[in-house]
């Protein structure tokens, strides 16, 4: 069931991560990054076994620890590095930062730093797939704090009423900033709230890499047989704290330390040892290729330029005639392959029948 | 040329841009089925069916930032709001998503969406039901507000902003809805940006747009114009941006202005343009801009008092004679 | 269980309701009301079964649909006639309007326009409730198409959290404006959404007064005991459109024709018939009766004058020194007894332990 | 006088407050057991216990409409938002509800709530986190705003919006919390719609607010005087009602005005200053009233650009120099 391939290239993108992710908060204690900075260290298996189970071509999108999400897609580890750096050679031109970043080229569309934003905007992509008659899906991650927003509940409802094809991914990693998640939500298992929109609603380890992307595989056929949208709990955990100006005092030392037995990375290893699907040694290459691969991030960061300041004024409004930004052309004069959105088509979809049967009167229970 | 009503020209604009372009489609509450709240929506589900002309539930945050998510990815959509007093509700996801995309990505994406639906006093509804919010949304960069008022320019400048590439605000006004105008034939567009001179006088200029165009300035104009007083008629019709060669370009003759808006005073759209008139015209100013605004008060539902809180005929002749020290 | 009184008390204040409510439909017509405005003809059991079952001093809100809400609690009917034309009697002094009907003496806090908009506020004042340390309790109504808002969901995942007093009551009438609301609701069995909350949840015939109050005792108890919020679902009609200017023609002749065989006040005649609690002369006697008061309300309102002018520039904000309006006192000269909120007392409530338990991490069940 | 930074300032008055009055709790994101985001309400958990200071979930909707609720029913809700760019999810609760709940009720109910937290930009966090908002706010009767610049004035204003029998928009500034200046002891208050004057001078007003009062213009005035041109200083401190009085006072001292804010210029406090001045103090002026402000765009994360798009030394001694015809 799990190739030799599929393995490898799992492992080796959760070290991508990783190592990525490392290097941003060695950057940002040498003040090259500022603001906010939320690390994805110890969730990596959320976002490498989803990417490994769906289609390169399906729509991705996070709130603001987005880091990695389009790392695994397959963007330049340079120019989002740069993006931190606040560089002109950086995916949005140094524009938006951390918290926004933007691949479309890969279709990672963003990057939001608004709690629960983006949970809206992934519906609507979902239901642009659905208009065209594409079988696309979208998947959409947020925190478990985020649940508690109501674009959540308003979402949701049309999402599955309207039988959108949209994974909905809490990455519950137990805290909103320094707050326990029980704290706060009278249902803390939030992949059971999918109930009260009758949808469906599971959950998987997070840490293991292997059931998110089993359980993603069948999520995704699902979602492309036209089901309806999913709510998917990843119970995962994150090793730093929640941005780099958090101390994170409120975990034990015991519970940081016990999480960390559960390390994605770790795990995963250990499978591939007992596979025999590889070495210790062709392990550790493959993290001297990653590492490698972020430190060239870094000096490409590094020597890249400031944007030029009459960029204060650029990319507020569309002109006519204005073409999208392709960053990896502009910046790796790349050949890039651009997702195109159809503007002539038939809309097939009848969202609902002419005319429903008249709902029966209801009396109560009482 | 036909007369048809402001919410039959709204209606043509949606009915020619859906079938000229499949990408576009209408969401909101009511729309459907019933035809639209104010029925403007009259018609369009049975010609292009319920995936193009779709009932939302009462979700405005929810819709709104769904519209946003499609038009990222090559839909155009329509969102409309019952009324904009709804809208702060989905205030969110049109300033902070909508109105920054393009921004955050740095040219990546694109978000071409409309939201739209009617602001202003609509009759005795009191205070949560008659707000014109115009103001709290161009103070935003990143968005075009444009607020009609007459039936051929809510034809014209909805086609318009349908076909922008931008997130667009778009107000039309309550009690407009049944008022008939004339309106060109066939398909033509009016352009974002560009105000309409309704009068042409030399004696002072008259700045306004939507309901109070009709309702009381250009009255106010012909009641002074038989007093002998010339007024520009300026109806700014977008408010974002607004057309600063016209307003300049009329300040210059006339000298002096009014500014008439239905809005609150505090920090909207009418302080823009006296800033603006002040800053760019200081030397030409032969009076400080007046304005004739809604009271700085929440509305009342009595009728009495919805009628003074409101911008008059009267108010407006007595801000001209002001500035005319008079 | 249900005595000859309040049975008794029930029927007329249900009279009295759908009096006071055609009267408005006619002077609609006349266009001495204008602008919304939302009859709650057919509805009446529910107001009336609440009001029954809870204390006078209890919290009650609702949203637009807002007359019969205050008048079953003892408010004024002709000053809210005078409301409802825009006079200086009103309660509001003409400010409100229709949609903004609120009678604090009688403990009825609006009235509210934005729809949904009022579920949080109630939470606030059960809040309130608890945090002073008082056995009081909040029902908030709302319709079953507010239960789509986000709104919605914040609140009761608050309020469920910190186990606050309150009621919520979907009135569902099956419809929101035009809309059917299975046809905008995933779930539209509303109460079943409360399970995402963790908090009870229930339905009831809405149409039944002696079921909703029956319903309402036992959840006022419930509340009383500190058990956390309930949400009830009392299924019920509205017999005319959503607001004055709606003809309804969403609804077929046969449904509405229907529903009306279950006109709540019908059914409470023949209980109250068959218990010979009251002979069919009685019945008529209060009819009269509460007929006599609507027509006096219509009189006091039409003769009494506009607002003054001045007033637009009041109640806006309190300065200094400003009582609150005693709207029955400056009226009629009545001895109002004015609810008063303590100023000085010890807050005794602990919202959550100071160290609660760490919650176990979860490892999902995929 | 005790040295306080601003963040301990606004503590100080939060505990005070909270001492003096039962009825006074705090409520947001994070404020008890993290002690605040920004640390405003370090230690008070200890002091007044959880339902007094209150960790909400993510929903600030929610937690503000349940301070409305609670203030209506004679409790006073201080409600933290996290930032005033989240506040926009909660705009209809403050706006709608907050704000006319006295005039919807004809005077029966009072709202005595104040809202708070960090506006403006906060360092290299980009386009959604780094916005003024107060003219949002300023456009709706009904509310007062309220934006200091100066620990001593945070302490004071807090207090006094805590007491205010009104719904109060508080804005602090994220970039001030760290800054540190003198706060008079003991028990005080400063009143609402009273600007302060920070430097006398007769050449040229600047009228500010916030953390442009000592980040810029208090560094500009300094420059300046050492060139010989003095300047009063106002620092509005209250944004809405503005202190009219000590603005048109100044202004027909010195003829010359320059407005100086971080937020976007259109239709904001600003618009509205230029606005009141050119009304009341036309004869006055011997220039039109300048503006520097943030620029019309969204900001960027990139720390040159970030720092090109707010006001500046250089660019309001240049307004100064302009309003000078220098
Ligand atoms: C609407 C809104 N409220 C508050 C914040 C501040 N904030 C940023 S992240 C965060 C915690 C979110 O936690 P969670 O959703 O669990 O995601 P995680 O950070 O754990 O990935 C908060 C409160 C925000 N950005 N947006
Ligand atoms: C936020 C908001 N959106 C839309 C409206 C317009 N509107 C008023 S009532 C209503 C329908 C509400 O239906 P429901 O909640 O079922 O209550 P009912 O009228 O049936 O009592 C709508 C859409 C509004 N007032 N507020
Ligand atoms: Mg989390
Ligand atoms: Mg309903």
């Amino acid at each position: 069931m799990h190739g030799k391939e599929l393995l490898l290239t799992m492992y080796r993108k959760m070290l991508l991560a990783r190592r990525f992710e490392e290097k941003a908060g060695q950057a940002y204690g040498q003040k090259k990054i500022q603001g906010f900075c939320h690390l994805y260290i110890g969730q990596e298996a959320v976002v490498v076994g989803i990417n490994e189970a769906i289609r390169p071509d399906d729509y991705v999108m996070t709130g603001y620890r987005d880091h990695v999400h389009p790392l695994v897609r397959g963007a330049d580890a340079g120019m989002f590095m740069a993006e931190l750096f606040g560089k002109d050679t950086g995916y949005s031109k140094g524009k938006g930062g951390s918290m926004h970043f933007f691949d479309v080229e890969h279709h990672f569309y963003g990057g939001y730093g608004i709690v629960g934003g983006q949970i809206p905007l992934a519906a609507g992509m979902a239901y642009a797939s659905k208009y065209r008659g594409e079988d696309r899906i979208t998947v959409c991650s947020f925190g478990d704090a985020a649940a508690n927003q109501g674009a959540f509940h308003e979402t949701f409802n049309m999402a599955s009423k309207w039988k959108l094809p949209v994974l909905y991914v809490v990455e519950n990693n137990k805290y909103g900033m320094g707050t326990d998640i029980a704290r706060v939500s009278a249902e803390p298992d939030i992949h059971k709230r999918a109930s009260a929109y009758n949808m469906r609603g599971e959950s998987v380890d997070g840490m293991d890499v292997l059931a998110v992307h089993d359980t993603v595989k069948d999520i995704a056929a699902y979602l492309r047989a036209g089901k309806g949208p999913v709510l998917l709990e990843a119970y995962t955990y994150r090793f730093r704290g929640h941005s780099m100006s958090d101390a994170a005092t409120y975990r034990t030392k015991d519970e940081v330390e016990q999480e960390k037995q559960r390390d994605p990375i770790l795990k995963l290893k250990a499978v591939l040892l007992e596979k025999k699907f590889a070495s210790e040694e062709q392990l550790e290459a493959i993290d001297a290729e990653e590492k490698k691969i972020v430190e060239d991030a870094v000096s490409f960061a590094d020597q890249s330029p400031e944007p030029p300041l009459e960029d204060v004024w650029t990319h507020h409004f569309v002109e006519p005639g204005d073409q999208d930004e392709r960053p990896r052309a502009r910046v790796r004069g790349a050949e890039v392959k651009w997702p195109t959105y159809p503007t002539d088509f038939k809309v097939t979809w009848d969202l609902e029948p002419r005319e429903p049967a008249v709902t029966p009167i209801k009396k109560g229970a009482a | 040329m036909a007369e048809l009503a402001y919410r039959d020209a709204l209606n043509q604009a949606l009915k020619e841009e859906m079938a000229r372009d499949p990408r576009v489609f209408l969401m909101g509450e009511e729309v459907a089925r019933y035809n639209g709240a104010y029925k403007v929506s009259q018609g369009l589900l049975d010609t292009f069916g319920s995936a193009r002309v779709v009932d939302a539930p009462i979700s405005e945050l929810g819709f709104a930032g769904l519209g946003v998510g499609a038009a990222m990815v090559g839909l155009r959509p329509v969102i409309e709001m019952m009324t904009w007093n709804f809208a702060i509700l989905a205030m969110d996801q049109i300033v902070n998503n909508a109105a920054k995309l393009r921004h955050m990505s740095g040219g990546q994406l694109r978000c071409p969406i409309v939201f739209r639906g009617p602001g202003g006093a609509g009759g005795r509804l009191s205070s949560q039901h008659s707000q014109a919010l115009e103001a709290n949304y161009a103070h935003f960069p990143g968005l075009k507000v444009i607020a009609p008022g007459t039936p051929a320019d809510a034809k014209g400048l909805l086609k318009s902003a349908i076909r922008d590439e931008n997130p667009v605000v778009f107000i039309e006004a309550e009690l407009l809805y049944g008022v008939r105008g004339e309106v060109p034939e066939g398909e033509y567009t009016i352009p974002i940006g560009k105000a309409d001179l309704k009068r042409e006088g030399s004696d002072v200029t008259l700045i306004t747009w939507s309901r109070m165009v009709t309702a009381c300035v250009l009255p106010a104009a012909d009641l002074l114009a038989q007093q002998g007083i010339h007024c520009d008629v300026i109806d700014l019709r977008t408010l974002k941006p607004f057309d600063q060669e016209a307003v300049a370009a009329s300040v210059r003759k006339t000298n002096r202005v009014v500014v008439v808006e239905e809005g609150w005073p505090f920090a909207s759209v009418g302080s823009e343009l006296s800033d603006f008139i002040q800053r760019e015209c200081f030397d030409d100013l032969d009076a400080p801009v007046k304005r004739v605004h809604g009271l700085e008060v929440n509305m009342a539902y009595a009728a009495n008092l919805e009628r003074a809180i409101q911008p008059s005929v009267e108010r407006i002749v007595e801000a001209v004679n002001a500035v005319l020290y008079r």
